[in-house]
């Protein structure tokens, strides 16, 4: 069972590095990117388990380790072999 | 004057920490009610972060003056002459509350700010510390608070590019909930080059530089003045995020401006961003100030004129530009890849007058918002705990029966223990003048095209003061001067950090008072005068007060960079010698702390003449030449002075030492005092040395020679410890790293 | 030989190399911005260490694009020399320069530390003055600094001698715990094939007077400029 | 329009931080996660264009600066509104 973890700065928080990364493809010539954030994807392989509870196993991880709450919002999918997210 | 503003009441006053007799102190300076934006400049202002209101009448009391001090406190730093055109900058800042809330970013710009506030001064930073305080280090939130502050600090100073080269790491359960991540820098200027933050000339032009504004921190300088309680982790979206890129870029864009001639005044937005600088520095110079909100870059969408003045975003400047400079400074800023905007200029009526979108937000007497902000003389209490703590005497504790297991003990204890594991993470050597790297008594670094070096230390101990607050501060000073005469330097200047719990509360406030006498004797009885500083009050959660903790920063200077010294033992045959009285005591000792888990007795007593006579004399002996190492003799007592002489050195050497019975021998090994320095002195310079001793009038005896692959220490004539130096040095090395990896 | 020290935002050790340039081996030297693109007057352009762009993305991914650095395949073709220490070191990787690529240390933490070096080609420009197997005292400072090339690459660096410096004990043994970020088989530097664009991590700014613990990082220098180091050794360029 | 980018380190490369985090994730008792690997997602707001052709703007991003073809792998969503990827 597969499953990606995404985990971004929340919005508002400043994310410096998007800053840098977006000017640096201005620079390159890439005028059309208004806006970047630089986010984290945890990509896991899991124990095979009913969907639903390993959504909540993984939220769990997020609260209690994977992302920091004081600056860091996340959001948890569970995707099929092909990369692709199931719903939920 | 703004439809969409709230209505001014006194609960929202109340709300934004004002009294409601401040409250009315507002309205009978303006003559009205305040609109919403004047609150919030009113409440960050006149918060205890920025006003000083409860310690100002006790900072009074403190040695500012010297004839070497160029700048005292009342700037963003203060100044010492250098000599030869050149003058050194220093200061030290507390990020406590922001560090226990997010400790990666709380640290991270608590380097940002301090950073600012030397190179404001037109200093460049040329070195950093940090003072840090954790709870119980078995503790797994410890260990995450640790991880952060550490990682936090390591990453702003790396990547700014500016040497971490000292600072103190220290536990004791008082701290859990409330850590302290203070730290200093210095910097380096000429002379003729020192900016001051003040709107000097009517009309020039107010600048912008740097970092947008956002949302960051607003309420932070009122949050750093609130006590810590249940559910405090839901202020968490007013950290404040940092760029230590953008920092780096506004330090060199800023030195360049300034080096046209172009700057007038500069002040970076710190606590309480935009509002302090347009109200602080046009009441420096005693001027008004115009600001157009309208001008302001900004990250985010719809923010109100309250939040634009609030906010805390990093990385900011205020800049008072000459007239008819523009647009150099501009083009300095462009080169820098820096947003520098006119959004305001200096006014002859005293007043800070801010628009936005054509609309006046706010006018107030600059005046109003800094020298009336209210000051208070709050009664202050002995704590009526301390007779019980001070009568216990440590005496009755039963005696160890393995000496050699305390001591290892000890070793390994995480305050005493080796802190390599923080310091590697920290760029020390950038600028290559870092001549003695972290680990030794205080860091020395070298002043390039003279011949000269400067020695740098912080040092406190929260348990002394928490027993005598009195003797506590004037210890706080003498170690830290203590550590500078052990590396050969004589004591310019102190900066300090006051951490302390709740002043509303009478014998915090004593703890506090007292304090501060102990720190102007001392400093006044060594000469060293106090030339910047900062006060954190209410370090407490629930109730719950931190050790009471004035961190000393010192900084010293030696005419040869030569005559820098380290504490390590490091020939075969060197005699080793302890300069300073016998008197010692196991009360506030760490010995007591780690072997019988307790905080109480009396302190040994400090000798401020005597502290004074030791270190001349022990410098006097570095600056003839003598002397191959020099160890303050501090927390553990001197076994443990003498078994860091042995290990902490890139080579180990043994050493045979035999001390004269004081009582008891854990009195002898660990009992604590000031005034104490282990020294090694080559066999052929004893003569010498003893003679200097003599003219110094400084106590001192031989108890010693290094050598051989042992460490042995004999009190009264027996053999009480007989460690190898790999006992040793694994206790020392691995006793702090054990807790964080 | 005149030397170029470029500064990109974000870059600190350019003052550093410039001292010891300027003031210990009292070479011309001068600074080049990192929009310049004009190196015709430099004979050894340095590429010091910092956190240029923050090292925001990776360590020198921003400014291995930026004008400079795209300037140097011709500096280079014509003859001249480049250096990159730490940051730079991370730039020419970035920028194709050298092979490979520099990724967190493997400790998850950046490392200021002393360190060891075995040198293993005595051959170029750079190292002419030194033995094979001679052991240099020298920093490091960095959070990015492990080597990684896939094999095959790795085998064709053997292969060419490009491997100058290998982390090593103060005996000179190449071992696990001599490396201090996880670097692959300890590799600490490594120069292009015509030998003339060296990289590596540690700081021989840093190591250049004796004051500061060792005067090993001069030895690469003197051996560029063409000064005898150690008994004369090695014939002057 | 919007589109994210992920950059993740190739199958083969040591990914010590995927290896840390796994490992204190068994600490806190998730067993089931039997591997994890930590990447980079940029996630970007664009000028509207053809779908097709923003797609290959942003792989030309990814090869001249977001990802480093010798460590790096990337793969390039567009995302509707939602977030949810669109199909190519
Ligand atoms: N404990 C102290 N001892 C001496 N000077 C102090 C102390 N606390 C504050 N000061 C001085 O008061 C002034 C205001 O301090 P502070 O508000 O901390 O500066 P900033 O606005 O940069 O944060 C500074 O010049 C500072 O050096
Ligand atoms: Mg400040």
């Amino acid at each position: 069972m597969r499953a990606r973890i995404f985990v971004r700065l929340k919005r508002g928080i400043l994310d410096p590095q998007g800053v840098a990364v977006k000017r640096a493809l201005e620079g390159l010539g890439y005028g059309e990117v208004r806006d970047l954030r630089v986010g984290k994807v945890l990509e896991l392989e899991l124990e095979p388990a009913d969907p639903g509870q390993v959504r909540s196993r993984l939220e769990d991880m997020c609260r209690r380790l994977l992302a920091n709450p004081v600056t860091e919002d996340f959001t948890v999918e569970i995707v099929d072999e092909g990369g692709r997210p199931r719903l939920p | 004057m703004t439809e969409a503003e709230p209505k001014v009441t006194l609960d929202l006053a109340r709300a934004h920490g004002l009294t409601a007799e401040e409250y009315d102190r507002i309205i009978r300076i303006l003559g009205r009610e305040p609109t919403f934006t004047e609150l919030g400049l009113f409440s960050a202002l006149w918060s205890e972060h920025c006003a000083y209101k409860h310690s100002k009448v006790f900072l009074r009391r403190l040695p500012t003056r010297a004839p070497h001090v160029l700048q005292g406190p009342g700037e963003n730093a203060g100044i010492v002459d250098l000599g030869g055109g050149l003058a050194l900058v220093l200061k030290m800042e507390s990020h406590n509350h922001p560090s226990f809330i997010e400790p990666f970013q709380g640290a991270a710009t608590g380097v940002g700010g301090i950073l600012r506030d030397i190179f404001t001064m037109g200093a460049r930073p040329i070195a950093t510390l940090d003072s840090l305080r954790f709870g119980d280090p078995a503790d797994p939130k410890t260990r995450y608070l640790i991880g952060g502050v550490v990682s936090g600090i390591s990453w702003y100073n790396n990547c700014f590019g500016v040497p971490n080269v000292g600072g103190e790491v220290v536990f004791a359960p008082e701290y859990q909930g409330n850590p302290l991540v203070n730290v200093m820098c210095v910097g380096l200027v000429r002379q003729d080059r020192i900016f001051r933050a003040r709107a000097e000339g009517v009309g020039n032009p107010v600048f912008y530089v740097g970092a947008k504004t956002g949302r960051d921190g607003i309420h932070g300088a009122t949050m750093a003045s609130a006590v810590f309680e249940e559910g405090a982790e839901e202020r968490r979206p007013t950290v404040q995020v940092g760029d230590p890129f953008t920092e780096k870029l506004l330090l060199e864009a800023c030195l360049e401006a300034m080096a046209t001639g172009g700057v007038v005044g500069i002040q970076d937005m710190g606590a309480a961003g935009l509002a302090c600088c347009s109200a602080e520095m046009p009441a420096r110079a005693g001027t008004g100030m115009e600001v157009d909100l309208t001008r302001v870059p900004r990250r985010e969408t719809g923010m109100t004129p309250y939040e634009i003045m609030l906010s805390e975003s990093q990385e900011r400047m205020l800049l008072v530009v000459a007239r008819g400079r523009e647009e150099e400074v501009r083009k300095i800023f462009a080169k820098w890849e820096l947003e520098a905007v006119e959004i305001g200029r200096v006014t002859d009526d005293g007043a800070l007058r801010v628009t936005m979108e054509g609309r006046l937000v706010a006018e107030v007497p600059v005046r109003a918002l800094t020298e009336d902000a209210p000051v208070y003389d709050k009664p202050t209490a002995r704590p009526g705990w301390l007779d019980a703590l001070e009568a216990f005497d440590p005496l009755c504790l039963p005696e160890p029966s393995d000496y050699e297991r305390s001591l290892l003990e000890i070793l390994a204890a995480p305050s005493v223990a080796s802190k390599q594991w923080v310091y590697r993470q920290y760029d020390h050597q950038v600028g290559i003048n870092t001549l003695v790297l972290p680990g030794s008594d205080a860091a020395v670094l070298r002043i390039k095209g003279t011949a000269k070096a400067i020695a740098l230390t912080t040092d406190g101990n929260g348990r002394y003061v928490f027993l005598d607050p009195y003797q506590g501060g004037a210890l706080a000073v003498a170690e830290a001067a203590r550590n500078l005469a052990c590396s050969g330097a004589r004591p310019l200047a102190v900066t300090d950090c006051l951490n302390f719990g709740s002043p509303e509360r009478p014998e915090i406030l004593w703890q506090f008072a007292e304090a501060i006498r102990g720190i102007a004797d001392a400093c006044r009885l060594l000469e060293i005068p106090v030339v910047s500083g900062n006060v954190s009050f209410y370090n407490e959660t629930q109730g719950q007060a931190i050790l009471p903790t004035p961190v000393i920063g010192m900084a010293g200077l030696l005419e040869d960079a030569g005559w820098r010294t380290t504490q390590w033992f490091k020939n075969e045959g060197d005699r080793i010698a302890l300069i300073g009285p016998e008197a010692v005591s196991l009360g506030g000792s760490e010995y007591l702390g780690v072997i019988h888990g307790r905080l109480a007795g009396r302190l040994a007593t400090l000798d401020l003449r005597l502290e004074r006579d030791v270190q001349s004399a022990c410098r006097g002996a570095i600056e003839a030449g003598l002397v191959s190492s020099a160890h303050d003799v501090a927390e553990g007592g001197v076994a443990v002075a003498l078994a860091e002489a042995c290990v902490s050195g890139p080579g180990e050497i043994g050493a045979e030492v035999a001390l004269p019975s004081a009582g008891r021998a854990d009195l002898t090994l660990f009992g604590e005092g000031a005034s104490r320095i282990v020294v090694s002195i080559p066999a052929k310079a004893q003569r010498h040395f003893e003679g200097l001793m003599q003219e110094w009038g400084a106590p001192w005896r031989f108890i010693g020679t290094v050598g051989g692959d042992r460490f042995t220490l004999k009190v009264g004539g027996s053999v009480v410890v007989s460690l190898s130096l790999d006992q040793i040095a694994h206790a020392w090395r691995t006793g702090f790293e054990r807790y964080v990896s | 030989m005149r030397f170029g020290v470029v500064i990109f935002p974000g870059t600190w050790s350019d003052c550093d190399f410039h001292y010891v340039i300027g003031e210990v081996l009292r070479q011309p030297v001068k600074y080049v911005w990192h929009r310049d693109t004009d190196l015709s007057e430099l004979d050894c352009v340095i590429l010091p260490g910092g956190f240029s762009y923050g090292d925001y993305l990776r360590a020198g991914a921003i400014a291995g694009r930026s004008p400079v650095v795209e300037a140097l395949p011709e500096f280079v073709a014509r003859g001249g020399f480049v250096l990159g220490s730490c940051n730079g070191f991370q730039i020419l990787c970035e920028a194709k320069l050298l092979p490979g690529a520099l990724l967190r240390n493997e400790c998850l933490q950046y490392r200021c530390q002393s360190t060891f070096l075995l040198v293993e080609n005595a051959e170029t420009p750079f190292t002419r003055g030194l033995r094979p197997g001679q052991v240099l005292k020298m920093p490091i400072s960095h959070g990015e600094g492990k080597y990684y090339a896939d094999p095959e690459s790795l085998r064709a660096l053997t292969a060419r001698n490009q491997i100058v410096f290998r982390y090593c004990t103060e005996a000179g043994e190449v071992t696990k715990a001599a490396n201090p970020n996880g670097s692959l088989e300890n590799v600490a530097g490594i120069v292009n094939e015509g030998g003339t664009v060296l990289g590596l991590m540690p700081h021989p700014e840093r190591a250049a007077e004796a004051a500061l613990g060792s005067t090993d990082g001069l030895l690469l220098l003197h051996s560029l400029i063409g000064v005898l180091v150690e008994d004369g050794s090695f014939l002057k360029r």
